[in-house]
């Protein structure tokens, strides 16, 4: 099956479908909805699901050979985080508070992105490493805490010569300044403990001492009922996201083009480097999938409080409106294509070092 | 029974500026309150559809006069810029004055 | 089996004693509840599932017969809701907007009849037609359109009549009037984007394209789910018409007789002629079901904005306080019995031959 | 900081109704109101219980005196007859007096 | 359009103490009210968090002055010592006085 | 297995997991929670689950023989409560009304306790008698009931005296005292008609009609999902228990004591006399947990409005954060040795015989 085909058969799937047709629902303004207590609950359901199949795989599989993929991931994140403020501060021109956040909402990773793939991969009958749980939840806040960080370097700076030209140290502003200063520990705090994480974290760990068996009285609950619950999520998210939809006219053109081709690379050198260091085709595909991701539910709750400054109809439509159907309808097959190539192609091993060595 | 006449000041504000306000009330030393969630409309748009985050918080504190000067003057002067609050004080008679 | 034994034995089956149940939770003035979240999603959740089904269905077996089935339902329904009407302001003496209200409630569709229904069959181990489950989106807004649309007429009419007589123009009962005359591509508009319409013909439309097999990572959900999710609901709809059953002497003697009567009716001709056009057993009963039906979730939300000047205690209460627990429990088999009767009796094509040459 | 008067219009009423409020406000040009679900009891019965659509909506708007008479005036006259409503005015202090 | 002057009577209770004050008022032949869930916080700690019982009401009643002294006398001799609830008085208008 | 391999197997379930995880969640002041609606409605679903189960066994196996162990379980929850109201009178010096809110607490019975119960000896492949639902839903309200009568008659005894005394009829506290000795009728009332018992009952009735037949279309939502909705379940419960952690302090070292031990006894007595009654392993198993259990669901509602002047902190915080843990870490395994011992270990007729004979 080559790329097209496959866009087009994953198109044609439960999730996307009803994601579309969620986009749809709030365009002619339906009034369809799905409760709020329900789409509260999914992402902590599908978190707990992610885990568990997580820690019981880790089990399965031994957690030794984690630690390179995840420092490697680590690495990536931050890289990606500084390149993207790059690109949006010098090509976008944007101002310093939106660069940073938007930087963190393509460096950060999604949940959701996550249980598509995940459902995705079961779909073509294959598995993947299960420790991609535990970088998933270290991944979450990362980007947020290094966004967060620059920023207030960079207004440290910018207060510290404004107050040498003024010599006026108690105004407003500053006083904003100083605030802001002190978030982080907060921000990393909250981040820590923040419901996805502590989920996340903890449903791994629990999925790590039950293992299979443990699992069995709970497998159709966490497991079989996963793509139809994600399935119901998705309603909601193309609800959210369609009725996001007449704000992108205010993302313009550069950041369209910015929430397109940023995944799209991202996910590539993910998948590359993943294959390159030993990570299962599955597993390349989710590697790539959680760098080319964007963060669409803790993005606004993290930035709205650490960059207030930052406009939020940026940030959050490119990822919600633009990023997110773009990755689970274009940028997964492309993934599974490349990874399928790199793992059976037999070319692999050679294409590979040839990539490694330039 | 005697009505004894004091202020209710009553704040609507999107969610994410909660703890601010929660912050400001504890500096002044103000520990009741009463808050739920709203949706509204505004300046800056429709509130209470879609994402959590997207909702409004009013709240409403019983305080004598006094306070009310101090917390109303900072919660202008450091939220005011940054997040939708609209605020507003009501006369209020009540029965125990020294509870609040 | 005849009649008395299947009513017996569908008596017995969980809807229906969990529907008795939660009517008699209310009786004795139970704090039991279904939290307003989950009554709210289970009907978006049993009309997606509808949907799923119903697409699924059409792809098996094709849509082209579909057409004389929908227009025979259209028809019906139209024919019975005028028919309604002329009972309820001849005989019934109701005023003018009661008497609409009332005819498009019992000429409308309801989709838990329709769970009910196939939960029914399914239990009979009888299947029906996919494309049934599109004539109920079609239904669902008909009878009300046309019932606003003869009451703007009917109130236009009076309107002239008065104004020619008192040559008065800007009386506020004028001004009322005027304003439900604009209503009615409101209400279309309404209606359409109506979340039960939206959703089902949105899980049709999916349901076709993914097929069987694009079905089976989410058929625990939206299919092995179904009764025990009907179940649940009928917990809270019992409990919504144990409340009402003080309103039923407000009902009075006529409005009951025809909230059991009238269903009847149009439930067997419904079968009949759906059987003559060559639906199969079980379609023949889902087609009368609908027929048979009336509309209790639409119709307040609906009716409520449009004819305003009806009073809710009567439409609510007759359609789900009476018609609906008489439908499921005593319509429901009767149709069950002259559909089997008359596809698997050696008389069925003389009986019907006779039955249309009259 | 002075607070400016002004006046807080209060408006309960059943959820059908809810549209035709938000019509009304458009009309006479006011986009600022917040809004949220209540239950209740008067003389059209207990509310909040059973279908969403038997649900109360309370909505609170902050408007200047002579917006206030066409609002009230209009909603009396044309949703008093039809739907359950009930409204109320209150005297409130305000900071930011050009915002309503 | 004429407003009357009357009162509304504010009610922040636990959500326990609902029962009773359903009972006050409808002794007092007071068939109108609103109410709604709140969260909380005051001298008996936050409340709004965790059960269902541990949560707070609000409930507003509108009604004329003579009524108020008796309801308030008898919350506070029956209700005060044992619950949480916080009470306050507030004048407003409304159009049909008849009604409360 | 001993009990401590038990004890320690039984910690690594799920439902163990996520009820400690719920606690850490709160500890370290995460924002998890599971919204309202959802654990609002687990509660309703579990003992519907609970019902049907027992029912469809009753069904099975008849319910003569319930009589017995229903009037044992009658008699021994009464005494029960009148030891706990002596030892924390007596040694534990509380007030009267500390004294019977916390003695019906633990007199009382808990659905939860119950449905971990069920979901331990599913695990275990053992089963239990039916019945147990029915006697879970008549011991609900017993402790209350008596509790509250115990209060007003020893209240009225103390407003006798001090009448006698002072002279004077019309003090303010004459007047709650008077208003708290009407109010049994309506605990009686309330308490019948209380969801829990409702659903409960209900549940019983439908799972006895339908029967293993009719229960197979709602198995899977009834029955397979069961383990699953405790664990959601036990993530709540664990969040609620670790916001109250910092209460058992206020409990004190008596209490604390009081919480662990007499669960343990009460327990311990319900295996060893509903084993001599005939009662099956698992049977057993579940008749001491419900004498073992402590009411943390209704015990607030009831007690709240019941005897208002007794502290909330000190039994719900005992209950839900000392007991309820202990129970179904401890106490659970312990039964169940014991039990097993009882049923399996050729002794079992003499220890048995010599148990009743002294
Ligand atoms: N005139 C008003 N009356 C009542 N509430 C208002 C008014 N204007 C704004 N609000 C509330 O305050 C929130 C923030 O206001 P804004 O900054 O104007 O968007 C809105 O979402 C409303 O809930
Ligand atoms: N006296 C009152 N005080 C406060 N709210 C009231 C009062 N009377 C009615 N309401 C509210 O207004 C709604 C409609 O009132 P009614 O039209 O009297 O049924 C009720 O459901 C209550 O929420
Ligand atoms: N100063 C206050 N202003 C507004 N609401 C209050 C105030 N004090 C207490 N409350 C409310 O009344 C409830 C009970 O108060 P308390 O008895 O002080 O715990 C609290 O949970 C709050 O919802
Ligand atoms: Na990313
Ligand atoms: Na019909
Ligand atoms: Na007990």
């Amino acid at each position: 099956m080559d790329i097209l085909e496959l866009i087009q058969s994953n198109l044609l799937t439960p999730i996307i479908l009803f994601f579309l047709f969620g986009i749809i629902a709030a365009r002619i303004k339906s009034d369809l909805k799905i409760p709020e207590a329900i789409s509260e609950f999914l992402p902590i359901y599908l978190l707990a699901a992610i885990g568990l199949h997580g820690g019981i795989e880790m089990r399965n599989t031994g957690f030794e050979n984690m630690l390179i993929p995840m420092f490697v991931a680590i690495g990536l994140s931050l890289l990606f985080t500084l390149n993207h403020y790059q690109i949006l501060r010098r090509l976008g021109k944007f101002n310093i508070f939106d660069s940073y956040a938007l930087a963190s909402t393509y460096g950060a990773v999604g949940a959701v992105h996550f249980s598509v793939g995940l459902s995705f991969l079961k779909n073509q009958g294959v598995s993947s490493e299960g420790y991609l749980a535990a970088i998933l939840a270290v991944l979450e806040p990362l980007a947020f805490i290094m966004a967060i960080f620059m920023t207030n370097m960079a207004v440290s700076k910018q207060n510290k010569t404004k107050q040498q030209s003024l010599g006026d140290t108690s105004s407003e502003m500053d006083l904003g300044l100083n605030q802001s200063k002190v978030k982080i520990s907060k921000v990393l705090r909250e981040s820590i403990t923040g419901k996805a994480i502590v989920i996340l974290l903890g449903s791994i760990v629990i999925g790590y001492i039950i293992g299979e068996e443990g699992f069995q009285s709970i497998k159709i609950v966490f497991d079989d009922l996963f793509t139809g619950a994600i399935v119901i999520f998705m309603i909601e998210m193309g609800i959210i996201a369609g009725q996001r939809l007449d704000d992108i006219k205010k993302v313009g053109i550069f950041l369209t083009t910015f929430a397109v081709l940023i995944p799209t690379f991202n996910g590539i050198i993910g998948v590359l480097i993943s294959t390159a260091i030993g990570l299962s085709l599955g597993g390349a595909v989710m590697f790539g999938l959680l760098l080319a991701s964007a963060s669409f539910i803790a993005a606004p709750a993290v930035l709205r409080h650490a960059i207030p400054q930052a406009k939020p109809s940026l940030y959050i439509t490119s990822a919600l409106g633009i990023t997110f159907p773009y990755n689970i309808i274009v940028t997964l097959p492309i993934l599974f294509t490349i990874s399928s190539f790199l793992h059976n192609g037999d070319g692999t091993i050679n294409l590979l070092s040839i990539f490694i060595n330039n | 029974m005697k009505l004894y006449e004091t202020k209710l000041l009553t704040i609507i504000c999107e969610i994410l500026a909660q703890e601010n306000i929660l912050d400001i009330l504890k500096k002044h030393q103000i520990s009741g309150y009463t808050k739920y969630e709203v949706d509204g409309d505004g300046d800056r748009g429709l509130r209470g559809q879609g994402l959590k985050t997207e909702k409004n918080i009013k709240f409403e504190i019983i305080m004598n006069e006094n306070k009310l000067q101090d917390v109303i003057e900072e919660i202008s002067r450091t939220l005011f810029a940054n997040y939708a609050i609209v605020l507003h004080v009501t006369d209020i008679g009540v029965l125990r004055p020294e509870k609040f």
